[in-house]
């Protein structure tokens, strides 16, 4: 039976043993001290002792508090001085070289690309040359640029509608002027709004009016024209949109809010992108089943130039340009007023 | 570097594109960074369009609208809690808030 | 074309209708429409998995009425409908997780342009699962910029804004490169069809035209989906980001929107470039030393933080840093790790924001430590899952971060060389990290002198905090123990995935 | 054809880098304005209308138009003009 050597109390093992008891692994220092506290937890604390200790720690975070703005303060000193325009101007080259870099590298990429207009090119396969020949027959189009986005990539544009309406979405969650939150509260902010709308905008400028009074009818002419004209020449629902959308902006500047809040409030807002983008997605996953599963999709494509023609290319023209300048209208007025 | 030349289209949209990068690395304002990011956005149009796009596209002219417009939302506020458009001032400041 | 193939295009098309329906409608009929919809998205990927085990082989679904290279294509796959199941899944339970914090901090009549964000990202998620055509995944990318950057934003406090900015910019720059990669691929190739664009690239790699361009194409769009989904290098704007706004906000950001970018990037490697063009394009080491820079360091940084969600969110940054160091590694066994990581991720990062969510509302909205400490008997659902998060993570056995780290060394050892040793030298280094702040956070929940545990009052986060917990914990631990039939569906996924 | 597509190349690069140089807001935003609109007549060139007309309307009109309602926001335009000086 092994004896034990009597002066195995200070050989190494023992002695690891007790470090380890301390509580030798180093945790950060917040644990720390909360692991000592632990250890005395067992003894009954009186009342003042745990009122004491919990000072001594508010007394401690305060420092740690002062400390740390003490950091920033000569951080702050610091970027101001003479360490900010090193640090900027270190910056400053990097950013250069490195922009640098990145065009000289795309620079030669390009000039091992196929030439510009070459007739064998890539991009000249048979792809390109169906949608050319075959593009009026099949989509009923004669632009084919507007028969290709509506009906051969569909699908694309779709989503891009989307984009629009999300971003749409998006500056409402951060501009618009809740009317829910607290009414004092609020009204001081569309105070604030209506004020700042006031002070740089001369309300009724005669010049602005007479102008608006002859141009606003054309341009929205001309967006009707372009919107509805999108399967035969140039335009189609994201160009007819822009131009109303345009055409709206400069009645509200020349005619002020009071003008277009009686036919264009948050409502109809909501009501007509509604109803655009469910058009438009019910339309097309309709073209997308039948076509998918090899179904006659049952629309006729008409006779190619008359408004009428090409299936479902106009009314979905419609209903992009309806986004498109609902969305032009929303940017515009939600960061001028923060409300329709 | 034969056909840099009759390449020149593309050769000027990446230009463009590196300029607008530029502008958006070195410009500590935030309006200078909207310009230019649709710069870089427009210089990619450029590239794609010179590219024989068949499509025409005019979708993506529509994306880079719809961003800079949330980018500006995101300025105006910025602008209402912090009264600056200096990017780093703003994060600064955030961080001392933080602290 | 049997009817249930239409359950790819269904589950892309019905979010997106019903997000311009929510939009009109008021909050609480909102929060049920999105719930309904997204729970029926989640009915629909569960169906499509068990059809696809039937059908064994992937189909290409035409949208419209023309065929491949002129019209748009989707493609499912059994790779597609599980990850589909994954996302939709993880999307459910962080909604409904996040159900009170969403009352409580977003404004009322802000509340269904919330619900609007969500069912668009699934809706965005679901479309670059499924898309075989390259530009529809650029336009549903776009669409997830936005949303993300909404989603952060919703709280419009001081701090989310700035962190909304800064995500916007780096976003924008790594959304910029890849639309110019994407133009640099169709002028070379002529196509916009994932399919057709690898025919070409074959050919053009055998005739040795355009190389240049094309390793150029190649470094474009993996920068671009990097800077997007928080790469090493690229992931300043992750804490703020992640730790901002509500944890609903965190859960979908972290675990969905980054491994969106991530699944394309895979489905670009794959399908229209081929491995075997990527790997000889050198870009693999480059995401091998990027992915084990990011694990090492982003752990490092995740233990300095005093903020729980920001501690949180660099350990994502670390795990994302395990997805890239996989798929470097380049290999079958390397990518069908990389995948089984970016699904047992998902599930893990949310169920921890979620309970996250749940302990700081217990312990009065602070995040620091020593404010959280008890926040488990405060809490005790909250506290559960955020052990069994916690310990998922750190790679305790019969749990998804074990099985994580069983296939990334299997996948190491099978390459052998420098690769492995770097491998096994990073596992072993991010999970001792892993443990020291994971383990840290854990015993500072549950920390507390018996006498202050009696008078703490309870906290009731809601029935539905509480099943989502539940389910996002079963989850983690089915992929723990029941992880074979996962992963022999990801092996077969992959086959024919290109 | 050619000699105007060179010349409008020239004039957008030349209008970049000098937003890039000013130091007012406002000039800037009004250099990228005549920017936007000469991008708009290359379209023309380019052979794509559609897109000629979109970036008319939307990309001079709409983008610039935000800009300047933001720049008033953030009363970065005082009163009177004639100074122009903003804060930085």
């Amino acid at each position: 039976m092994a004896k034990q050597r009597n002066d195995y109390e200070n050989s190494w093992f023992p002695r690891l043993q007790r470090w380890i008891a301390q509580g030798g692994t180093r945790l950060s220092d917040q644990m720390t001290e909360e692991l000592s506290e632990a250890s005395d937890a067992h003894r009954v604390l009186s009342a003042e002792d745990v009122a004491r200790r919990e000072v001594e720690q508010a007394v401690h975070q305060l420092e740690i508090q002062e400390h740390e703005a003490a950091l920033y303060e000569r951080a702050h000193q610091w970027g101001r001085t003479k360490g900010a325009k090193l640090i900027r101007a270190f910056y400053a080259v990097l950013a250069v070289l490195m922009c640098v870099s990145v065009i000289a590298v795309l620079l030669t990429t390009v000039s091992n690309l196929p030439s510009f207009g070459g007739e064998n090119n890539p991009i000249n396969n048979e792809v390109s040359q169906r949608y050319i020949e075959k593009g009026l027959q099949e989509t009923g189009a004669v632009n084919i640029v507007a028969g290709m986005i509506l009906d051969y990539r569909a699908f694309d544009t779709l989503g891009e509608s989307h984009v629009l309406f999300i971003a749409a979405c998006a500056v409402m969650i951060l501009l618009r002027l809740s009317d829910s939150g607290d009414p004092r509260q609020l009204s001081r902010e569309r105070m604030e709004a209506e004020a700042n709308d006031r002070l740089y905008e001369p309300k009724n400028d005669i010049i602005l009016q007479r102008v608006a009074g002859i141009l606003v009818p054309i341009i929205m002419l001309f967006g009707v024209y372009v919107l509805f004209n999108g399967h035969l020449g140039p335009g189609g629902g994201f160009s007819g949109g822009a131009v109303i959308g345009a055409g709206l902006i400069l009645y509200l500047n020349a005619y002020g809010f009071a003008a277009t809040e009686r036919f264009f409030t948050i409502k109809t807002f909501r009501a007509v992108s509604f109803i655009a983008l469910a058009f438009y997605a019910l339309a097309k996953s309709y073209s997308f089943f039948c076509g998918a599963n090899h179904l006659n999709s049952g629309i006729g494509l008409g006779t190619p130039g008359d408004i009428f023609s090409s299936g479902l290319i106009l009314y979905l023209n419609i209903a992009v340009g309806m986004v498109v300048a609902c969305t032009m209208y929303a940017f515009y007025t939600l960061f001028r007023k923060g409300d329709m | 570097m034969g056909n840099l030349f009759n390449n020149y289209e593309e050769a000027c949209a990446i230009i463009l594109f590196g300029i607008g990068f530029t502008t958006l690395l070195l410009h500590r304002n935030m309006i200078k960074k909207i310009i230019g990011f649709s710069m870089m956005d427009s210089a990619i149009y450029l590239f794609l369009a010179a590219k024989g796009y068949i499509a025409g596209r005019k979708a993506p002219i529509v994306v880079s609208v719809s961003v800079t417009a949330l980018m500006l939302a995101l300025t105006v506020r910025l602008y209402r809690r912090y009264h600056t458009l200096d990017i780093d001032e703003i994060t600064m400041q955030a961080r001392r808030e933080e602290a | 074309m049997q009817l249930w193939q239409n359950l790819p295009f269904a589950m892309i098309l019905l979010p997106l209708a019903s997000a311009s329906l929510t939009s009109i409608l008021k909050g609480k009929a909102a929060r049920r429409a999105a719930l309904t919809v997204i729970t029926l998205v989640t009915l629909m990927a569960a169906a499509l998995v068990i059809f696809m085990q039937g059908y064994g082989q992937s189909y290409t679904f035409m949208m419209g009425h023309f065929p491949a290279p002129w019209g748009n294509e989707i493609r499912a796959g059994m790779l597609e409908a599980v990850t589909a199941l994954c996302f939709a899944l993880v999307m459910l339970f962080s909604v409904m997780g996040g159900l009170r914090d969403i009352e409580h901090d977003i404004l009322p009549d802000r509340q269904n342009l919330y619900f609007v964000m969500c069912e668009l990202t699934t809706a965005a998620l679901m479309a670059q699962v499924f898309t075989n055509d390259v530009f529809t995944g650029y336009v549903f990318l776009e669409i997830m910029t936005i949303a993300a950057c909404a989603l952060i934003s919703a709280r419009t406090k001081g701090r989310t804004l700035v962190a909304a900015t800064r995500y916007m910019i780096m976003n924008l720059v790594g959304s910029g490169l890849f639309l110019l990669g994407l133009t640099l691929l169709y002028d070379l190739t002529g196509h916009l069809l994932m399919s057709n664009i690898q025919e070409k690239i074959i050919a053009l790699s055998a005739t040795g035209k355009y190389q240049q361009p094309l390793t150029m194409v190649i470094a474009l769009v993996t920068i671009g989906l990097g800077i997007k989904s928080a790469l090493f290098p690229f992931h300043t704007w992750v804490p703020d980001a992640y730790s901002s706004s509500t944890p609903t906000s965190s859960a979908i950001l972290s675990s969905l929107i980054s491994k969106g970018y991530i699944f394309l990037l895979i489905k670009f490697y794959y399908r229209v470039f081929g491995l075997r063009e990527v790997v000889n394009a050198q870009v693999e080491d480059v995401l091998l030393v990027f992915g084990a820079a990011g694990a090492v360091i982003g752990s490092v940084l995740a233990i300095r933080q005093l903020d729980i969600r920001r501690m949180i969110a660099y350990s994502s940054v670390a795990q994302i840093g395990y997805i890239y160091m996989a798929i470097g590694l380049g290999t079958q066994s390397g990518m069908t790790a990389a995948l089984f990581q970016l699904m047992a991720h998902a599930i893990c990062k949310s169920l921890l924001f979620i309970a996250t969510g749940g302990l700081c509302a217990a312990s009065g909205e602070k995040r620091g430590f020593t404010s959280l400490r008890g926040a488990a008997y405060r809490n005790p659902v909250a506290g559960a899952a955020f052990v069994v998060g916690a310990f998922s993570m750190i790679g305790i056995p019969f749990l998804s971060g074990f099985v994580v780290k069983l296939a990334y060394a299997e996948a190491a050892v099978l390459w052998g060389g420098p690769r492995m040793i770097t491998v096994l030298a990073v596992l072993a280094i991010s999970t001792m990290l892993n443990a020291i702040y994971f383990g840290r956070t854990v015993v500072t929940l549950f920390r507390l002198s018996e006498e202050k545990i009696a008078q703490q009052q309870k906290w009731h986060s809601g029935p539905c905090f509480a099943v989502a917990c539940a389910a996002l914990s079963l989850l983690t631990f089915a992929l723990g123990l029941a992880a074979d039939p996962v992963l022999a569906a990801i092996r077969s996924g992959l086959e024919m995935f290109s | 054809m050619e000699l105007l597509n060179i010349m409008l190349l020239v004039f957008i690069l030349v209008c970049a880098v000098s937003v890039s140089l000013t130091k007012d807001l406002l000039t800037s935003l009004i250099i990228f304005m005549s920017q936007s609109l000469a991008m708009a007549v290359i379209w023309i060139l380019l052979e794509s209308p559609d897109l000629a007309i979109t970036e008319a309307a939307v990309g001079a009109g709409v983008t610039s138009l935000l800009m300047f309602v933001t720049l008033k926001k953030i009363h970065a335009i005082k009163e009177d003009p004639k100074d122009g000086e903003t804060k930085e």
